[in-house]
């Protein structure tokens, strides 16, 4: 248990993370996937704080400040997912297409 | 004590503020009534202090010469915009004779107007709302009145501006009301517009706001030189105050700015009372006065004034011959009035040093300052009478009354002493001040003035008894119901026939002391009685011809010589097309001729330029758009493999 | 020893939870399973010493966000229908292979000797919670009040916002 | 990586504790880490069944009846009875709903109230852990249980669960919200995150209890504390998630058997934990009221520490019940005003106050 394994955990849970967003074809379900990238991250940093001595405050609150964003990021997408639901009844990005060129 | 009162002159103007912050904001809820209440009782509070300061003033200023050579006083003076180490931008409180006049006759007058408007605009929606702005104007006019640099007699300027637009379209309901305001604003703003061009250029020149330096001879030499605009020799002494002297030129409706007034009688009567004849339209008069030792330096301004106002006092007392309209009829009155203001100012003459030896003859400066104080009053009770004949009898035009005589008899007897004031009889005020006026006009040799006033004099008699009579005597020429007198109303009518009837006591008074700033010279004020004689008898003429036409009610005669010249009346009536006139030219020749063109330009020529570019960016965007498919995973995908083919390069 | 094997069964179920997450077809199950897994996360910043964070992690992830996240489901998903939307076949072995292609790259990268990877063994003492508020509070050059400053910031601005974008607008949307 | 946390004392240091470490000085943390866990367990399961007896006789006596009186000493073994029952009877699934998920919702909120309970201290050496983040580890934690309410109105494929569940859920969060903020002032004003620092900064006086504290702040914060957590246990009068008139049975609608039991009894079990919090944080946890009188004092002071949790927590308990026989229950918009336009303003400007106490120095 050292911290290459760690960035290993981390990077496997990136390309999960990755491939689900490349896969899932509910709007949802993509959240879900990024979720699992950010918590990839989050492990990479709290890592990093416990085997570097040098800061490890630092690297403890970046998680925190990753916690925060992705709830701000959720209560957005709530509310797109919830306008974007009532306009069209489904959450399909494929039938969300309004933005092509 | 009198010094405890200077320092705290700034009341004069906090209380009306205060008034208008309370009922417009209501940080406490005022119900209407007690709106209406409150403004009276700042405004009273205003008037009180206005009184006290005027006391004060006479006491130290005018009463201890050897301590104030100049007669004025500066109460204070505060930095308030440094634009350049050498222009500093004050606010302060000035007071000489003449903004110490004009302090008491605006807080009176503001005060008595109030207290009439209690009657007039009961049961007005908008009651609390044209308190606040008649405080807003009070607050604004003493402002304006005691400012001591010319950039704060602009800003109160704009703002006592500000506060008519916005009681002309009081009734914004009324479409007529709101182009009246709009028509009063825009007029005004162009006149202001040169007005500021004026104070840049008199303050570029001098690196100074202050009146006392801009009046000052030194000033007037320094603008005095002569450059060529092409080949075109243009002073530039001439050049800045005409620009300043067309500020008034607009707030003061002079010929051929004078369309807006008329209009103007769109508002409420107290406001036409206070705003469009007592006091807002005479700040024209004002700043001429206010500045007249830099104007007098310059002849061709002072003969620009001269004409300016005689002509008008002249073709707005025969426009107001014809007119129907009562308060149409006071309007023009009101023109021609400031009209024999301006030319009194345009005749008076003084040294500067940069004409020495020239004639000095301040009396046309002291006389006008006159008419002022006595025009304010009698104006002013005129307004408030139609006022209340308007509200008795709900119509405008003088043809539908008749016979009010006896249904409104304090009314009727008050205003029968300002119509003979302002027809210029013995020995009421009006009398003294047109006496002053013609006497400076004959002194200073401007022989054809002189005659010009004489004349009017004689058709002001006239127009004002028609008035008179069309509406008090006779019988009623249409049904008035429940015509009742409303006490609120008659109080302040019948306190303005106090000064309307004695002000006559102040001609002295005026001519010793209130005399161009900076001149220690009592004006030569030695009558040749022929002038007096011959003014009373034009305005005898004047009320005799009328009697003939309309005494008792009757029109048939003025009917049958209307009809004898039936197209010069035609003219006049019509206000010799000048607003006709206006229209063809802003429509006709500005926007037809000239913008029109520019449109095309604009439209065509560099719009096209932009078209094209943006077209070329939209082709460009087509050819780039088939990329954006707007399918999110598409775009993670390729940013991911661009991704990985970074990281396999990078090694 | 034991916390080796602590570690690796945390890791394994984490690996698993995560890929369940993206892969179920029923994104209710997949938000269970990512319930899950930050389980598991939770329990590895334990083993890391960072208490705070872990506590963080179960109040604001699985308090606040999954939550969310099942209410967003709950609102847009009928009764008994399942949300099976995944793409199929092509696409689906593409998005397979772009992220293996991604993990083998990275893990490529990392597999450069590197001194901060090597020599990283270092372990630090627990944060504590003190050190995190005092850390967050701090105004001089090592503190992150800026960021979090920030962060609040963000964070009312985001909650503005999904206000004004979640507010039906009466006169454009038809309502069913 | 065993190392455990030193800076504070281990909280099971109490006198079975110190025995079985002197007995089995090797596997001491063992037995000792089961017996608290199977204790705790006890306490759970007989916990519910008491407070359902509690509820019952409380209500019959507010409308002067006298509620179970058969089984047992006044009805003690009725609820027993019930729970026998309730523990034999057929799960039915509904049709069209989702096993798995329909299986787990009810242990959710079961797990997330027994794990409330490790943090509570009972005594002073009677806790399972004390971490320093005990307030939120118990807001974190107690989250589970929405989650349970939401799963398990979504997995019974009926449209009464599904609307209780949302209401519920959209109720729990946002009074969650003024819950912690609640707690946040506390933790503001002891400096620390840890239940049994917060019970032990309350050492003193009666007058030290927080909620005599900051001249009626803290009043006023243990009234809104009893707000939210009876709208955050969903009980009357905010339980609009069960209103029977308009949603039969809420998100437990299609539940039954063993399944609903725990439900059941983790709702129960919440009121204890939600009521342990509230003397923790307000009413000086197991320390005995000390009234200043030297006599008295000693007495309390003999009663051991545990005992006056319990009385302190029954004592809220009994608030719990009082509340739900006295007010009416509001509408769901009502419900929504007061948390969001009421309860979180007040508490915010609550927080602001007490800081600005606490700057000043002002902590009576």
């Amino acid at each position: 248990m050292t911290l290459i394994h760690f960035v290993v955990l981390s990077l496997t849970l990136c390309a999960i993370g990755v491939y689900g967003v490349l896969t899932r074809r509910n709007l949802i379900g993509i959240l879900l996937s990024v979720e699992v990238i950010l918590n990839g991250a989050n492990i990479n940093f709290a890592a990093f704080a416990h085997f570097r001595a040098s800061d490890p405050a630092a690297g403890a609150i970046f998680p925190i400040f990753v916690m925060a964003v992705s709830g701000c990021e959720m209560a957005v997408a709530l509310a797109i997912i919830i306008s974007m639901y009532r306009r069209k009844k489904r959450l399909d990005v494929y039938k969300l297409e309004e933005l092509n060129g | 004590m009198a010094d405890l009162l200077f320092t705290h002159s700034y009341l004069i103007l906090l209380f009306p503020l205060l008034s208008f912050v309370t009922i417009s904001l209501r940080p406490v809820q005022l119900s209407p009534k007690m709106a209406g209440r409150f403004a009276i009782g700042c405004q009273g509070l205003s008037m009180l202090y206005g009184l006290a300061v005027a006391a004060a003033y006479w006491q130290t200023v005018i009463g201890q010469p050897q301590l104030y050579p100049a007669r004025s006083l500066v109460c204070f003076d505060l930095a308030w915009l440094n634009f350049s180490p050498t222009l500093t931008a004050n606010m302060g409180i000035f007071l000489d004779p003449i903004s110490v006049m004009m302090i008491v006759v605006i807080s009176i007058i503001s005060f008595l107007v109030n207290i009439y408007s209690v009657g007039y605009m009961k049961d007005d929606p908008g009651f609390a709302r044209f308190f606040a702005l008649m405080a807003l104007f009070s607050f604004s006019m003493l402002g304006l009145v005691i400012s001591s640099n010319i950039l704060q007699m602009f800003v109160f300027w704009e703002l006592v501006g500000m506060s008519s637009y916005a009681l002309i379209g009081f009734w914004y309901q009324k479409p007529s009301a709101v182009a009246a305001s709009k028509k009063a604003f825009v007029v005004t703003r162009f006149a202001d517009t040169f007005f500021l061009i004026g104070i840049i250029v008199v303050s570029f020149y001098t690196q100074s706001f202050d009146f006392q330096t801009l009046n000052s001879p030194e000033t007037a030499a320094l603008l005095d030189h002569t450059f060529m605009l092409g080949i075109v020799p243009i002073n530039l002494l001439t050049l800045a105050t005409i620009l300043i002297f067309t500020g008034g030129w607009g707030k003061s409706a002079m010929f051929p700015l004078h369309i807006w007034l008329p209009d103007a009688m769109e508002g409420p009567t107290p406001v036409s009372s206070i705003i469009h004849s007592a006091t807002m339209v005479v700040a024209g008069v004002f700043l001429t006065a206010r500045m007249f030792p830099l104007f007098a330096a310059s002849e061709v301004t002072l003969a620009v004034v001269q004409f300016v106002g005689a002509f008008t006092a002249l073709f707005a007392a025969i426009i107001a011959i014809t007119q129907k309209d009562i308060k149409r009829i006071l309007a023009f009155s009101t023109l021609s009035q400031l009209g024999y203001m301006l030319f009194s100012l345009g005749v008076a003459k003084m040294v500067t040093g940069i004409h020495p030896g020239a004639e000095i003859n301040p009396l046309g400066y002291s006389a006008a300052m006159y008419h002022v104080f006595t025009h304010a009053f009698f104006k002013c009770m005129l307004f408030l009478g139609a006022g209340a004949i308007i509200h008795a009898v709900h119509s405008n035009d003088i043809m539908d009354m008749g016979g009010l005589r006896r249904l409104m008899p304090k009314t009727y007897w008050s205003l029968l002493t300002a119509c003979l004031a302002i027809g210029g009889i013995f020995p009421f005020s009006g009398f003294w001040s047109k006496d002053a006026i013609l006497l400076a006009a004959l002194q200073s040799g401007h022989y054809i003035v002189c005659a010009v006033g004489l004349a009017t004099g004689g058709l002001t008699a006239f127009y004002i008894f028609r008035f008179f009579f069309l509406t008090f005597h006779g019988r009623a020429r249409s049904k008035f119901h429940d015509v009742r007198e409303n006490s609120w109303m008659t109080f302040s009518i019948m306190a303005l026939t106090i000064p309307t009837v004695t002000a006559g006591m102040l001609e002295h008074l005026f001519v010793s002391e209130v005399t161009v700033p900076g001149l220690a010279y009592t004006p030569n004020f030695s009558h040749p009685l022929w002038l007096p004689t011959l003014a009373s008898l034009a305005g005898i003429a004047g009320i005799s011809l009328a009697w003939t036409f309309y005494g008792r009610g009757r029109t048939e005669a003025a009917e049958r010589c209307r009809l004898r010249i039936a197209p010069v009346y035609q003219v006049i009536y019509n206000k010799f097309y000048i607003d006709e006139v206006y229209l063809f030219i802003t429509h006709k020749i500005i926007f037809h001729g000239i913008a029109a063109p520019i449109k095309w330009l604009d439209r065509h020529i560099v719009d096209g330029a932009m078209n094209l570019i943006g077209e070329f960016l939209q082709q460009g965007g087509k050819a780039v758009r088939l990329l954006q498919n707007g399918q999110l995973q598409l775009y993670l995908g390729v940013t991911t493999l661009g991704f990985i083919a970074l990281l396999f390069l990078g090694r | 020893m034991m916390s080796d094997l602590l570690f690796y069964g945390l890791v394994t179920t984490l690996v698993l939870l995560s890929l369940l997450a993206v892969s179920l077809p029923n994104l209710l199950h997949g938000a269970i399973a990512l319930i899950g897994s930050f389980f598991a996360t939770a329990a590895l910043y334990i083993m890391l010493q960072l208490e705070f964070v872990a506590l963080s992690q179960i109040m604001l992830y699985i308090g606040g966000i999954i939550i969310f996240m099942l209410i967003i489901i709950l609102l847009t998903s009928g009764l008994g229908q399942e949300n099976r939307y995944m793409v199929k076949g092509r696409r689906r072995a593409a998005g397979a292979g772009v992220s293996a292609l991604l993990l083998i790259g990275l893990l490529l990268t990392i597999s450069q000797p590197s001194e901060t990877l090597q020599k990283a063994t270092l372990r630090a003492a627990p944060v504590t919670m003190d050190d995190i508020g005092f850390r967050l509070m701090a105004t001089n050059k090592n503190g992150f009040i800026i960021p979090f400053e920030i962060i609040s910031i963000l964070l009312l601005v985001a909650l503005v916002g999904a206000v004004v974008i979640a507010r039906r607008d009466n006169g454009q949307e038809q309502e069913s | 990586m065993n190392q455990l946390p030193t800076n504070h004392a281990f909280p099971t240091h109490n006198a079975i504790g110190e025995l079985i470490r002197h007995l089995f000085p090797g596997g001491a943390v063992y037995i000792n880490g089961f017996l608290t866990i199977a204790s705790l367990l006890l306490l759970v399961s007989i916990l519910p069944v008491f407070l359902i007896w509690l509820e019952r006789k409380v209500a019959a006596h507010f409308q002067a009846r006298l509620g179970p009186m058969r089984v047992g000493y006044h009805g003690l073994l009725q609820s027993t009875a019930d729970g026998l029952k309730l523990i034999f009877k057929e799960v039915l699934k509904p049709e069209g709903a989702d096993t798995f998920v329909f299986f787990l919702a009810p242990t959710l909120p079961a797990t997330a109230t027994f794990l409330v309970m490790t943090i509570l201290p009972f005594d002073r050496h009677l806790q399972v852990a004390d971490p320093a983040g005990g307030v939120v580890y118990a807001l974190g934690v107690s989250s589970l249980s929405i989650l349970g309410i939401l799963l398990a109105g979504w997995a019974s494929n009926n449209k009464y669960s599904l609307l209780g569940a949302m209401r519920s859920g959209a109720q729990m969060i946002s009074f969650e919200i003024s819950l912690a903020l609640i707690m946040l002032l506390i933790v503001m004003l002891t400096g620390t995150a840890s239940l049994r620092e917060i019970v032990l900064s309350q050492n003193g006086t009666i007058l030290d209890w927080w909620i005599f504290k900051l001249p009626f702040l803290g009043l006023i914060a243990f009234v809104m504390y009893m707000i939210s957590s009876t709208a955050e246990l969903n009980r009357a009068p905010f339980d609009i998630s069960e209103a029977e008139s308009e949603l039969t049975g809420g998100f437990a609608t299609e539940y039954s058997g063993i399944s609903f039991a725990m439900f059941f009894f983790a709702e129960f079990v919440n009121m204890f934990v939600s009521a342990g919090l509230a003397t923790t944080f307000f009413l000086g946890g197991f320390l005995a009221p000390q009234i200043g009188i030297g006599a008295i004092d000693a007495a309390f002071n003999f009663i051991p520490g545990f005992i006056w949790f319990f009385l302190k927590t029954f004592l809220v308990i009994f608030l719990y019940m009082w509340f739900r026989w006295t007010f009416p229950r509001v509408r769901v918009d009502q419900l929504m005003y007061l948390e969001w336009k009421m309860l979180l303003p007040a508490n915010l400007v609550l927080l602001m106050s007490s800081g600005f106490f606490l700057a000043m120095g002002w902590i009576l």
